[in-house]
């Protein structure tokens, strides 16, 4: 009885998606955060997401709301760093608007999403451009709202949140940082793609893989 | 990669371990989260804690004890502690006259102990930050993360750890913080690079015959690269920077700190210091204290980094004052 | 090579210049030869010396002070030093009561050494000398130079130092010392070579996965080379042939030290330190005193290695009294 | 007017060869050090003669003793390690034989040498086959004394010396080293020349080629 939307056994599976891509990835992030950072960033991300996986499998849940803050909390307490925090709050931010939700259809994870982006950039206090996650996350949230807008399915949206994350982590490259550890190396910091636009992308990704089925 | 370890995922682990059977007398491990803390915590005292990303041993953890931290938060190699470390590490030192979180300024850094910090104000305990930003490499800007914590930890943690031991209140201690971290310039640089042991390989790679100036204590990048110089232009570089940024003056009394990035052997050190000492006396610049030797360490890397603390008479005293720590100790 | 130096040729004199200043309150150069002396020799004391090649800082130089040696002579980067720095520092620092050599086993330290006791004693100056030579890596026989003295020294500087500065005499102190070298065993493994400056490339090469066993202080290669193992395999290795070789007994109380080569990060000897621990109990053997830390290096070679002295009751006090030198500080 | 014979010319020009050809062969010492020791014997032995021939050039002497003696005794206090006392005794022993002699002939050097190299045994205490300076110096002696016996030249008997020498120091090379910093090798030292024969050869050679004039 699969309608195309969120449960708790797709978020659940969304979790291990997020595990094993950020596992693939796990040399390649931590190779970005070399150029630009302290090359840990795969680390970090595939430590949390591992014990977060642990978490949520070890759990019954009623509701996404609580999977998603489960993941949140274990993200808090594993990852470290600056991610660690930011994609806490991300979760947590998210988590509140799922609540007692046993599912979600794109505009409610729209949503769920946006209050996790507003989350991230209240407490990093990054703006647009600043060579961050949230050069991949927002506009990946915004074109969620105008597929929601447009009537299209999760599927649909996230498809194209996919699409715009991507663009977003690309055109870090050539930008200067201004936020977290690569705003150290000023200038030099062009022509590097951002290691936590990088695994938005692909925790992104792994959402949309998992509505795949 | 070649390193004295067991496993990459026990390194953190394994080093603690072996620090507190070396120190039992000193210090020992939060029975739930990852911190260390002073044996005897003392109740009438401001509880001073730091941490951050392990690989810069002896800080933060081997500056816990008599006259320094009460507790220190490690996370995992160059990654910043989570937020419930330094939660129950508050929790379980604090005496009752309140917490200084002393934190460096890193974006993950200030994420986290800004986290705690909430979850204990939440709970009416007493509790204030300062944040060091002493690395004159880093471009300050209010557009920026700003600059990096580096050397001038150190002797905050010192400076504020003897204050705090006398029974200051949290107010004096943290105003003392703030004037330590007002006054305190650093510039550090690379003749290698580091190897994170999750990693593998190398943070980056500096030629036969390159250094990296302006170095961070992560292995990241420094603000420009050049061949290798001689110590004695390495000190002006570096302590040009230092001493035109505050700026340092002609009488001005310092603390002159030689920090070694952990693989350059002391000789060198000390020959550091006798440049820097011969550039800050054509200055006119007094060097009344110092510190040389491997504090504040990038794993393996081999450079070093240039610290000025401009002094006042508290500042002596209190560095003067006795201190017992696994890293750091006199007077007693 | 990438080092913080100036020229090759001043290397042992700018850093000891470097140290010097820094640690003024300690130490000085004598005005003649290149000796470190205790700033405040004082009269009523044997005279405890030693020295050696420069390179394994902060050994000896690092030692002079109140509770340990009264001058150090350091020669060039793993060259022993001339008879003339013995004789003149000895002549300088007797108050009367006579004079200590402390002498690491190396034919070139023994004949120098020799050459300033002969110096000495034709004077009429009370001179004796002591021979560490406690490193298990080299087979001992009549008919080869025996064994190198190595990590031992240092505990024999810093207990024999106690036992002068209570105002022991000169048969008292060398019979002390004879007892921590019959007493105190050693071994070391390198995972990487180290250059001397002079030289200006690695005196030995490793490759990327492999280490040496059973390496000298002085870059020279070990016994045996092998792939590298984990720090429990590595101190399992060091640690048999220490504990076999005296051997030391269950109940024995000892002290244990593990030191590091220069290059290596203090984590990781805490590693080292937490895998002999767990080591030595499984034998019986009771850690009651420790040092970890770089004590006696290889200039920027990583590697570790591992001593044990057995103690008795007087050189347990003997290590707990206060010492006060550049290197290592405690009780005062 | 030259006899052939080492006068205080020829013998501060041997001074001044043997710190030419140890300078010369400075990084070949020490990489021969490098093998089976510390690195230094070309830094140790290029510092001790530079030194020596600084010192015999600013004196006047009447007697080759004189010089043997100022090269001796600065040895002694520059060299340092191991070599530094065996070549100060190598020098001084024979110093004391050619003390007030104006000149020395083939005979009279051969017992120079050979009180010079008695010095070194008494002192390190070397047999023949330790695999060290004494494998290539007593040969060297050797050939002195036996070439003396025959009624040979100075320039004659120091050609054979050098033969001998060159033997001598290439027959360390199966050996394992018994004294020194080498010894801790054990077998592992064997395969590898000795730095201290190699030194010895060239200084019989720079003596050699100091009488060719
Ligand atoms: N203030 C911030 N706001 C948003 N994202 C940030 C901020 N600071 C850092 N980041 C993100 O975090 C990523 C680095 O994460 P990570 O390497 O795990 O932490 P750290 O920099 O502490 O080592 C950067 O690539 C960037 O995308
Ligand atoms: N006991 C000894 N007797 C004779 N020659 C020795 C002895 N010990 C060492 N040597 C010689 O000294 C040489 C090494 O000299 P050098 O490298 O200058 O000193 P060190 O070994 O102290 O570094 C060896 O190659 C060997 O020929
Ligand atoms: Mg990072
Ligand atoms: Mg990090
Ligand atoms: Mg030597
Ligand atoms: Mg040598």
């Amino acid at each position: 009885m699969d309608n195309g939307k969120l449960d708790v056994t797709k978020a659940i599976e969304a979790v291990k998606r997020i595990k094993d891509i950020v596992d693939a990835n796990k040399e390649y992030l931590t190779e970005l955060d070399s150029a630009i950072g302290d090359a840990d960033h795969g680390i970090n991300m595939s430590r949390g997401f591992t014990k977060a996986l642990e978490k949520v499998k070890s759990n019954e849940y009623n509701d996404i709301g609580s999977v998603f803050k489960d993941v949140a909390m274990t993200l808090m307490s594993t990852v470290g760093g600056a991610a660690g925090p930011l994609y806490g709050t991300f979760f947590m931010k998210a988590s509140m608007k799922l609540a007692a939700q046993k599912e979600a259809d794109l505009s409610l994870l729209a949503q769920a999403f946006r209050e996790g982006l507003q989350g991230v950039v209240a407490l990093g206090k990054a703006q647009l451009s600043d060579k961050t996650m949230v050069d991949a996350l927002t506009p990946a949230v915004e074109a969620l709202e105008s597929a929601a807008k447009d009537g299209l399915t999760l599927k649909q949206g996230l498809e194209k949140a996919l699409a715009m994350a991507e663009k977003g982590m690309k055109d870090t490259i050539p930008m200067v940082a201004r936020k977290g550890r690569a705003s150290y190396l000023g200038e030099r910091s062009a022509g590097h793609q951002d290691p936590g636009a990088t695994s938005s992308y692909l925790i992104l990704k792994a959402f949309y893989d998992a509505l795949e089925g | 990669m070649k390193k004295l370890i067991n496993e990459v995922e026990k390194v953190v682990e394994e080093s603690l371990q072996g620090l507190v059977k070396a120190h039992a007398d000193l210090v020992k491990l939060h029975p739930s989260v990852r911190a260390v803390l002073r044996v005897d915590s003392p109740k009438e005292k401001v509880a001073v804690i730091s941490g951050g990303g392990s690989g810069h041993e002896p800080m933060h953890t081997g500056f816990v004890g008599f006259g320094m931290l009460d507790a220190a938060c490690p996370g995992e190699i160059f990654t910043s502690p989570t937020p419930d470390q330094m939660y129950e590490a508050a929790k379980t030192v604090n005496g009752g006259k309140g917490v200084l979180y002393i934190v460096k300024n890193y974006s993950g850094d200030i994420m986290n102990f800004q986290m705690a910090a909430d979850m204990l104000a939440g709970e009416g305990i007493p509790v204030e930050q300062v944040i060091i930003n002493d690395d004159v490499a880093v471009e300050d800007s209010l557009y920026t993360a700003g600059r990096r914590g580096v050397g001038g930890t150190v002797l905050a943690e010192k400076i504020v750890g003897a204050k705090a031991e006398e029974g200051a209140s949290l107010e004096e201690v943290k105003k003392l913080c703030e004037r330590v971290n007002a006054n305190v310039r650093s510039m550090g640089m690379a003749l290698t690079s580091c190897t994170v042991p999750a990693a593998g390989k190398p943070t980056f790679e500096l030629g036969p015959d390159e250094m990296e100036i302006g170095i961070g204590i992560h292995g990241e990048p420094g603000r420009q690269r050049m061949k290798v110089k001689t110590a004695r232009d390495i000190v002006e570089m570096l302590a040009t920077a230092v001493v035109e940024d505050l700026p340092f003056k002609a009488g001005d009394e310092v603390l002159a700190f030689v920090n070694g990035m952990g693989g350059t052997p002391l000789s060198e050190l000390y020959i550091v210091y006798n440049d820097l000492s011969d550039f800050l006396e054509k200055k006119g610049i007094k060097i009344v204290r110092n510190l040389v030797g491997n504090y504040i360490t990038s794993l393996e890397m081999q450079g070093c980094s240039i610290t000025l603390l401009r002094l006042d008479e508290e500042m002596k005293r209190l560095w003067d004052a006795p201190v017992c720590t696994p890293g750091l100790r006199w007077g007693m």
